[in-house]
């Protein structure tokens, strides 16, 4: 039996300091990108959410996702409070403690929630906001964590690639957050009013620590301290960076004008990209996957504009776009000789359709169940503020605070 | 005395400054304002490409109190420090004010200018 | 020509913009202020659970010059977006103003209106 | 009517904003301003030790409408309150207010402060 | 003999660098709950308490706190200059280098004094404060680490228990506050004014930063990549989730509205509470253990208010009172099982008198020798800025800098 | 053959991603040193180096700095695009994977033009950056790097000590600052107005993250989770220490009142002189090294202000100054006990002419290139934007966005 490798597990734990990070980063991302009337809305939105799920995730979450497999579509109770998963190595690695894969993947299910939040930004009533993030999480993210990665998960099984979440998290929630939208009305003021950033300086502050983080979400998913977590390292920071640049030449070439709220955009597209892809590919195709970013996800939000769709930080166009090109994308270029798989460039056509259906099953069962829990929560709780707290602002309408005394 | 209110580019506040300290009047206050005239409000992409019409610009307003015999002076070494020729100028507006104080003093009339 | 100054609550500043436009007031001028009214203040908890009584809101001010004739028109309009019936929903005040100038073109009088 | 506006130091409002209280006189904007008056600037050393005369300082600026009978007793309170007997003390200027509206109401008139 | 371990250095490294950037969060933390006019007052306060401790520790502060220990009670002065203090193991580990221990515990010694700055936030002198700080550091700080952390210290020796830092830097932080409020004036207007933050996202970004931080600080406790520093892990990310959603629940029902604010202490006062009990218990207990820290540290911060007390930034509150149910808790929570000692929930009475012993000390200790120092530096330097100074802020008063110019 | 090490492989994937956040915090450090109107500018222009320079190394700069050497003076184009560096170890470790070294590299390619950016702030035209950028990597860092530490570079060769980028990222980029600042006008109003920061809390943000991220630039360049890499950990701390307290105090007693930004620049000052002494001296040399560099830099800044240069951040006074103080506090601290050789003070004479020589060498080479590109770009681009847009600030005027709305 391998023993716990000092190596890996300080690079797990690392990683998951890492992406714990990236969610409070994700509150000045779409914190700065707010009226300045709902700044600390946004920002405890997000803390909060770290708040809910870290513990749902050690009561129950974990087991459901990641327990002892039930019929290959949800994870058994057993793990429950985390009964058994201990400081010795768990199913999923040798070489860590199981409590560090287990706390790895906390930082996944809690951020994934937490990206939603930018659909329905400005409106949502904080209370809902609650519920909805416990219920999507244990009836959304932990389904679908458990068919892609749990052991015995049917779409696992079935072969579908996604080395750190681009179906399990990205998809899951780029489409709830388009559900989310078709359910739940407008901001006023929307199509009328410019709602421009009022900080972009926190918005590109986000997006670094973002960037930063997601070194440990990709790289971090390799389990190990090796080539491959390397590898995913590379390719990270490449899409990343690509993604950058070609979302805020768009934006010169299209707007007039290189924009940072643009550039920051598109490193997150990239790394949305890529995510799913990082333990597959190499880093000519994540110069090619960056670039299918930037352009691909700048575009959906154009088009999100122009249907009129009111998500407010385009989490659609960013993380279900930005994660169903990178799936696929997976399946175009994935390489045996780095993660033991070819994609269509490499030979290999059948990895495409598989991939492809894993986006569909994904798109499909996330917009379904989101719609059904949003429609529960308006039927009971209501969705939105009213238009007097609207207009106030959430931060002293819902939170008693003030962002700024300056 | 009257109180001369001119609302002007914020990148011609500097040189509205010095031309009004060089033909000697020290004392103003600045403040920003967002304003919106008759110009109809400039077209402004959004982040995802959108068209919005942005009718409130932002604007630096000028506060100063002189006397009378000054006023027109002030005015039109405002107006030659803040022209550009454009839509969005701005606006002078000039209006009484009755009586002046020096706080530390306690002086009151032109004197306390 | 008479200048309107409007202290309202900030979240009824777009609906009073919206009328005067309508209303065919174009320009005016928009500035954040704290004001305290006859209103007693706000009993407020603070970090720690205390009571404070803060009387120091934060207010909206429009400043828009109009003409004589259109004084009374432009404050109807302003009260009419701008009241809630709650205290707090703030006060115009008018004074004169003698003359405005478009910086622009250095035209003077209500036709720089 | 009458309208006041003081021009103070900003480390002076609390105080004087508490004895216009005392005095009866509830009702205020308060609005940050930077101003310059005859006090030739301060000199100010710079990042890396070069000199800079900046003449444009923060100060703050409070305005309230009150009835004619009160406005002396108002500046006076001002001036008690604010002064230093320093440079930079401030100034008062006193304009006409021809009317006063309260929104909430509808009300105009002395009444209406 | 065992040789250096690499996996085991890099987590030691990485947690000393995640330790050091909390201090500048608290920088934040602090920075945001102040009034505007005492931002960069606060952020340089606790910003050059790094740039003091880090030298003062190299040069005496080390040896006293772990150096060959003097009767149990303080180390000698044969570490001065790190002389010995080399790149092979030391006394305290056998395989990290002896500089890497003693740079991670430079970094306790560091945040330690900072976190007293909040309590006369807005009104000491800087000068006061520098001296205030290394004086602190030498007589109350070593000694306190040398009896509970130091080869020999009496109090480790009794069998009191402290994985990362509950009586050493919490207790002794937060009791310091309480007598440093007795000994110095309150702010001006103190209780008649709102002295409301000024910037809610900075409070965010320090606590948040912190959480980040305080991975290193706990797990790296542990001094190894091993099962027990993913335990500390997972029960410090449990514990601060805990502490964040009993706070701001407690706001939302005593206070009307959930505070970010709030959410944001609860945080820190789980984090703070768990810090003892890191490397003893389990999840579970960690939930419980967050959920009295959200509860009493709210209760103990209202208390403060209620009795007058001018913390401004309620140290006390957060860290003595966190700090001493944190020690407590150990007492109870602890398991064989996880530390090798059971608390009395585990069948074991007596660890829970030695704990209360230890904290008692700490509290007496840190109370007394904070008293004097102040005293006297109240004789000579004086504490306090004067009135007109106070007015204006420290930032333009102390500093000659304005924290914005927008 | 020696394995890949998980310890090591750790270590250097977190220290590049230290290092990768160190060039966003830059951003920080300088957006918030620039007027209000300017600070989107400063943020975009690091932010979006990060994207060019991460592309450009995977493509062809890479290849350039390290790949196969010619005559000594630069690398061959055998490893364009990244073939054959791969997951296995490479030329420069035998303990981590090749590309790790490659992505850590990446960031000091990355961080070394984003420091140019202060010279030229407030002013420069966007799309000149870019293109300057990509210019000077490729004919002034790749070359300048494969002579310190590509396998063969002459640099190297001849003895040179640079155990992190003193010579490589340090001098040539301050010097390059100097060189721009010839070619280029002034700032409107330089001289006159008063340009002083607008967001003291974003400067020390800024300082501290690079001082996070430091760690991982100086002791991830022992390629080792080791002794040497602790030993570097500690020096770096001490530096950056020692440089705050220095220059705060120096603007204490030269300018009246301690300064934040005084403080924030210290501590930058003392990890650049640090850098290339990191493996190479001990603590108290890592005193003295900081003491220097606050003092040096700070009068460099004065120096320069009085000449009336405008070097709008003082880079050349931060980074050309304190790198060369670095470089040749090498050669007067270095102890063979640490790094393997000694200098001056340890009683070897030579090894200080070695460094001298290398530092001549890097400002002339530095120096004469970065003109050469400037007028180049002059005849062609142009360097600066015009009056009006400079006067509306470049976040208006180049990017169409404004900093706060707040
Ligand atoms: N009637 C008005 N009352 C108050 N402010 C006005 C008025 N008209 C214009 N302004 C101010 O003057 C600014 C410039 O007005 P605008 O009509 O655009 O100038 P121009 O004279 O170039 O047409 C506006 O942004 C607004 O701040
Ligand atoms: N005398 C006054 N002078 C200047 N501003 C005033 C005066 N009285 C009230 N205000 C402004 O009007 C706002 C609303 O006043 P308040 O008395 O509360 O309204 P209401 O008419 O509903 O009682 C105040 O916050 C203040 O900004
Ligand atoms: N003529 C003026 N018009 C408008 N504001 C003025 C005028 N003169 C002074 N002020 C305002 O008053 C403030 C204090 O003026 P100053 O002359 O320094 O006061 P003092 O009366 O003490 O000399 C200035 O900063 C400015 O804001």
């Amino acid at each position: 039996m391998p023993e716990i490798s000092g190596g890996d597990t300080a690079w797990v734990l690392v990683s998951a300091a890492l992406v714990l990070l990236m969610t409070p980063a994700l509150g000045f991302f779409y914190g700065g990108m707010v009226r300045h009337k709902n700044v600390v809305s946004l920002i405890l939105q997000t803390f909060i959410i770290v708040g809910v799920i870290s513990v749902s995730w050690v009561l129950w979450g974990y087991s459901l996702a990641f327990g002892p497999d039930k019929w290959g579509i949800i994870g058994g109770l057993d793990w429950v409070g985390l009964r058994g998963v201990g400081m010795e190595a768990g199913p999923y690695s040798d070489t860590i403690p199981h409590q560090a894969f287990m706390i790895f993947q906390a930082m996944f299910a809690i951020i994934t929630p937490a990206l939603i939040v930018g659909a329905f930004a400005e409106r949502i009533k904080f209370k809902t906001l609650l519920i909805f993030t416990v219920l999507w999480s244990t009836f959304v993210y932990s389904p679908i964590a458990h068919w892609v990665w749990g052991v015995g998960g049917w779409l696992g099984n079935y072969g579908a690639l996604d080395f750190a979440g681009g179906t399990v998290v990205h998809i899951s929630s780029g489409v709830a957050a388009l559900a989310a939208i078709l359910v739940m009305r407008k901001r006023l003021g929307f199509g009328r009013d410019a709602m421009e950033p009022h900080n972009v300086p926190f918005i590109v502050l986000g997006a670094a620590l973002l960037w930063f983080g997601w070194f440990g979400f990709n790289a971090g998913s390799s389990l190990a301290a090796d080539g491959l977590a390397a590898n995913a390292f590379v390719v990270t920071n490449t899409a990343a960076a690509m993604g950058a640049l070609t979302w805020m030449t768009m934006t010169w070439c299209l707007g007039g004008r290189p924009s940072a709220v643009g550039a920051a955009s598109g490193a997150v597209a990239g790394l949305v990209a890529i995510t799913p892809a990082a333990g597959f590919v190499g880093p000519v195709s994540a110069i090619l996957i960056g670039l299918g970013a930037g352009a691909f996800c700048y575009l959906a939000c154009r088009l999100r504009a122009k249907l009129k769709l009111d998500d407010s930080l385009d989490v659609w166009g960013v993380h279900g776009v930005g994660g169903t090109w990178g799936a696929i994308a997976t399946g175009l270029f994935a390489t045996a000789a780095i993660g033991g798989t070819d994609g269509l460039f490499y030979g290999n056509t059948s990895q495409l359709w598989t991939q492809l259906a894993a986006v569909g099953v994904t798109w499909a069962f996330s917009f379904t169940m989101t719609i059904i829990i949003l429609k529960v929560l308006d039927w009971t709780v209501g969705l939105t503020v009213n238009e007097e707290e609207e207009n106030r602002g959430l931060d002293l309408s819902q939170h008693g605070e003030a962002g700024y005394r300056l | 005395m009257n109180k001369i209110e001119a609302i002007i580019r914020p990148e011609r506040v500097d040189k509205v400054k010095d031309a009004l300290a060089a033909g000697g009047f020290a004392g103003l206050n600045v403040v920003n304002v967002v304003g919106r005239g008759t110009q109809k409000g400039v077209v402004y992409q959004g982040r995802a490409g959108e068209k919005y019409t942005v009718d409130m610009l932002p604007k630096t307003k000028l506060e100063l109190v002189v006397a009378d015999a000054d006023t027109d002076k002030a005015v039109d070494i405002i107006i030659a420090a803040a022209r550009t020729d454009n839509i969005g100028d701005g606006k002078i507006f000039i209006s009484p004010v009755t009586q002046v104080v020096r706080v530390r003093t306690g002086d009151r009339g032109d004197g306390a200018l």
